[in-house]
């Protein structure tokens, strides 16, 4: 294992080496460039002896990594923003085809405007195509959720494609140390992918097919049940991963000094780090309050969104992203997670750092004053230049 | 309210039939609500439609398991498919076909009635041999044995609702109102 | 051919791999070709220009119908230069 | 007995759903036989999607990978990557797609595969317009014709557009090989399959595919509507072998593209003018394809 300062695109880019991949397919978009653009000099050099295949869309690198999938080869790709959402139809397809692939996703706004700061909108509108989705913190987190994701993805109960989001610049061009584990010990964590379920030349065999009503249910049934497996099998792939390496990040729900906090934050990404921080400066203060730093959106922990609400009276979701209509799409499944539990803490939506808004400790310390009123608004933009005072509900 | 399956091969009409039959029974005050097996429409495949008819608004969506009415606009699909299964045994088959079939073949003790719609078709220039289209011959003689919807309502959606030849598809309505004959049901 | 009626018959990822031999077409047809062997050449036209491979040659070089499978489109008879297949109509 | 004009082996099944008379079963046939088993078919969404017919069957003893609309050419790519990474070099792979999926949903896909020189072959079965929903117009849906979507009324005469030309555009992208090829002519069929499965790089097949339920004729005329398209020299049969074009079928006498047009439903609102200004498209194209091939 050794140390180098690198990207978190460049992390992504080394974990996909670490695993071997054998086909890359990928079309370049800011910010995602750097991933695979790091991808093409390491199959130059012969470092890493994978098919690239430079596509000419987005919508075609999603399908050449089914392709490939089908046939039983461990692919990789990557995207953002407008790229993701271009996928949106083949992402469908790989749960559905139980493809394995893995892809990294560099969070960037969705135009109109264009915006090249980080959001979650991208990933967040594909929560319903039966991706697994991680939301990684550091650089750290991106190469070693990346590696797990594979163990992940080609597990046997579980054959569905895993998404690992890192936000645009906050990451994706931020350089930090990052541990790099060595070829022996990822072998060791990442065996060759076993070809179980790929096509073989010379058999009679349909991948897709087509059924009428008596068959679809069922069909789809098998990818929800692939995904209550995951939920299981992470913890596991997450713990031996620990084992090897040394390193953990928190599971699905990550808390950080809830235990006898009055309020705790849930974050995602990058915005958790700039909050734990100031946990720490606000607890100084003799205020009690924790974090939650949701790493992992689905399979959606439930339980542990419970848990958390079994001692923490206040719980306040911090969404990159809105739904319109509604509200964040994560204080939506966190609200969705309690009702069905014991316990009914104020729960409230702070929609923060669209469009690359830095997401500052003061905007982190108004979230938790906020959060101790006892009556505020159930969904507030922080930080959104309005000539009135108040930022209420959008 | 009463329900009525049709059966054919793709491209005999049996979807427009339903949709005529909708035409005439809401020409008469009445809800209608058809609508085709949404499945593989193949020249030659067996196609299923279906329609609802009542004197309120249709409060169901579903298709139809248990039909009053099953129409048959081929009969050599009684070789494959099992026209009658669900048919109520007090409910009526009508068949396109030259002569009463054996009833135990047919697996239906009740109401059959049966007309040569294909002759008649053929006789009207509707189709061609290999695809007679016995839509609007066979409605003819649903509008006799079904007690549902009357000849005049009938010719009337004929009018507007057929792709080609309305004349020729009328005149073939009205001859197989004539010709269609019913054989009563056996049980009491 | 096996049945899949539920959930758990399911291969894992949707694949079928059952031939579609088990699937008999003939109800299709209207018209069946009927092969005059007094007339045939046994050129093989009607096996090569059938779009349901529902032609096979027999060891002695005869064409035969597969009923099974036969749609009735009539290409056969229509491609026979010495018009050695009538299409005869099914009975009702 | 009369020898076997083309391979025997039959790689497609019977008991699929296409209509009787389908021509594109035909094109997946003579394909099949002139490929062999050691190949890899990926299809997108059209009439093959469901004439390969429904789970648990499949019509085809070789694997058939199903595809997005738009991305056959991606598929394609995919396959072949995942077999030269995975040791499988000997494999066929191919992308087998209707007109509508390759010419219009599916250009950019296709142009892509071309562009990056994916070794394998992408053939197109052009029946002339979107005919598992139902007969629609696509931009392969010759001059005049009618469908649901070019209708024939006061205001409108069927298609008001020329056939896009997929062999110029794919030529223009200097693929290794690309013929056209008619089921009416199966040994000039099988014979370019072969000849093309030799070669290495991507090669491209325009197929006809008459379709009887969609251009409106009975279904027993399939094969000699086919042969009639190539003799009124509406589907002339040829190769581009390395830019180098060469005409396949050449006749003495060319037939009036009438005889073509009348056999068909599709055609038959034409007037005499109609019919002529067809007649002098074809006339040009023909010469222009005599151009091509003079220049060596």
């Amino acid at each position: 294992m050794v140390q180098v300062v690198m990207s978190g695109n460049h992390a992504s880019s080394y974990a996909a080496k670490l695993a071997r991949v054998q086909v890359i397919a990928a079309y370049p978009i800011t910010p995602q460039t750097t991933i695979v653009e790091k991808l093409a000099t390491f199959v130059a050099s012969g470092e890493l002896p994978a098919q690239y295949i430079k596509v000419e869309s987005e919508h075609s690198a999603l399908q050449a990594c089914i392709g490939a999938a089908a046939l039983g080869a461990r692919t990789f790709t990557a995207t953002s923003s407008q790229g993701l959402l271009l996928m949106h139809e083949l992402l469908h397809w790989a749960s559905g085809a139980r493809a394995p692939i893995v892809m990294g996703v560099v969070n960037r706004a969705v135009a109109p405007p264009w915006s090249l700061g980080t959001d979650h909108t991208d990933t967040m509108s594909q929560r319903d195509t039966g991706w697994i989705q991680f939301y990684a913190e550091s650089n750290q987190e991106v190469l070693d959720t990346t590696l797990i994701a594979y163990r992940l993805a080609e597990d046997p109960d579980v054959r569905l494609p895993v998404m690992v989001a890192e936000d645009a610049f906050y990451l994706s061009h931020t350089v930090e140390p990052v541990d790099v584990p060595s070829q022996d010990d990822v072998d060791r964590f990442l065996p060759p992918l076993a070809r179980a379920f790929a096509v073989r030349p010379g058999e009679t065999q349909r991948y897709g097919s087509f059924v009428g009503p008596e068959l679809y249910m069922e069909f789809r049934y098998q990818v929800a049940k692939a995904m209550k497996r995951a939920a299981h099998v992470r913890p596991q792939v997450e713990e031996e991963y620990r084992r090897i390496t040394g390193r953990h990040h928190g599971g699905s729900l990550a808390a950080y000094r809830v235990d006898d906090a009055d309020a705790v934050l849930i974050t995602m990404g990058t915005a958790s780090t700039t909050a734990r921080s100031v946990v720490d400066t606000l607890r100084a203060r003799g205020k009690k309050i924790g974090l939650a730093k949701l790493r992992l959106f689905r399979p959606f922990p439930v339980d542990k969104v419970c848990e958390l609400a079994a001692t923490v009276g206040r719980i306040g979701v911090m969404d990159r992203c809105y739904t319109y209509g509604a509200a964040g799409p994560a204080y939506t499944e966190v609200v969705a997670a309690l009702f069905g539990g014991l316990h009914r803490p104020i729960v409230r939506n702070f929609i923060a750092g669209l469009g690359g808004r830095d997401v500052t400790p003061e905007a982190i310390e108004e979230m938790y004053e906020s959060l101790l009123k006892d009556r505020g608004p159930e969904v507030e933009w922080v930080g959104l230049k309005r000539r009135k005072g108040v930022t209420t509900h959008g | 309210m009463l329900e009525v399956r049709f059966h054919g091969r793709g491209g005999q009409g049996s979807v427009i039939a339903s949709e005529l039959l909708a035409q005439a029974a809401f020409l008469e005050g009445m809800y209608p609500q058809s609508f085709p097996f949404f499945g593989v429409e193949r020249r030659g495949a067996p196609v299923t439609a279906y329609s609802r008819i009542d004197s309120r608004p249709i409060s169901v969506r579903t298709s139809i398991t248990t039909p009053d009415i099953v129409v048959v606009l081929d009969s050599s699909l009684l070789r494959t498919v099992t026209v009658t299964s669900g048919l109520k045994p007090h409910g009526l088959l009508l068949l396109n076909s030259e002569g009463f079939p054996d009833q135990t073949r047919v697996g239906f003790s009740g109401r059959i009635a049966t007309v040569d719609a294909t002759g008649i078709a053929l006789a009207h220039g509707l189709g061609s041999k290999s695809v007679p289209i016995v839509n609007t011959a066979i409605l003819g003689a649903f509008a006799r044995v079904s007690g549902v919807v009357t000849l005049e309502s009938v010719l009337k959606a004929i009018e507007k609702g057929v792709p080609a030849k309305p004349d020729a598809n009328r005149e073939a309505a009205a001859e197989a109102f004539e010709q269609v004959r019913v054989l009563e049901a056996v049980v009491a | 051919m096996t049945s899949y009626e539920t959930e758990e018959d399911l291969p894992d990822a949707p694949i079928a791999s059952e031939p579609t031999d088990s699937i008999k077409t003939a109800s299709w047809r209207t018209f069946r070709p009927v092969i005059k062997l007094e007339k045939c050449t046994k050129c093989n036209v009607c096996w090569k220009f059938c779009p349901d491979v529902a032609i096979e040659i027999n060891e002695e070089g005869w064409p035969v119908v597969l009923l099974d499978y036969c749609k009735g489109c009539g290409i056969c008879a229509e491609e026979c230069k010495p018009l050695a297949i009538e299409m005869v109509k099914e009975e009702g | 007995m009369a020898r076997l004009t083309i391979p025997a082996e039959e790689l497609m099944r019977p008991g699929h759903s296409a209509c009787p008379g389908c021509g594109a079963t035909l094109v997946m046939r003579y394909l099949l036989k002139g490929l062999g088993p050691n190949t890899i078919v990926t299809v997108p969404a059209c009439c093959w999607t469901v004439i390969g017919t429904s789970f648990p069957t499949t019509a085809l003893s070789v694997p058939m990978i199903d595809c997005a609309f738009e991305a056959t050419g991606a598929s394609v790519s995919g396959l072949r990557a995942a077999a030269d990474a995975l040791g499988l070099t000997d494999v066929t792979i191919v992308g087998f797609a209707g007109d509508g999926g390759t010419a219009d949903i599916g250009l950019q896909a296709l142009s892509g595969m071309l562009e990056r020189r994916t070794d394998a072959i992408y053939l197109m079965y052009d029946n002339e317009a979107y005919m598992n929903t139902g007969n629609q117009r696509s931009g392969s849906t010759p001059l005049g014709a009618w469908t649901t979507t070019t209708p024939v009324d006061a205001e409108s005469r069927g298609k008001l557009e020329s056939k896009k030309d997929m062999m110029a555009i794919v030529a223009a992208h200097r693929p290794a090989y690309a013929a056209t090829v008619n089921i009416a002519f199966p040994e000039d069929f099988v014979r370019k399959v072969e000849k093309a499965k030799r070669i290495t790089g991507s090669r491209f097949f325009h197929a006809l595919a008459p379709c009887p339920p969609g251009w409106r004729y009975s279904a027993e005329k399939t094969i000699a509507l086919g042969r009639l398209a190539t003799d009124v020299n509406v589907f002339p049969l040829y190769e581009v072998v390395d830019g180098r074009y060469r005409i396949t079928r050449k006749l003495g006498r060319v037939k009036s593209v009438a005889e073509y047009l009348k056999a068909q439903g599709r055609f038959s609102h034409l007037t005499e003018n109609e019919i002529a200004a067809i007649q002098s498209e074809v006339d040009a194209k023909w010469k222009r394809l005599l151009e091509l091939e003079a220049l060596g």
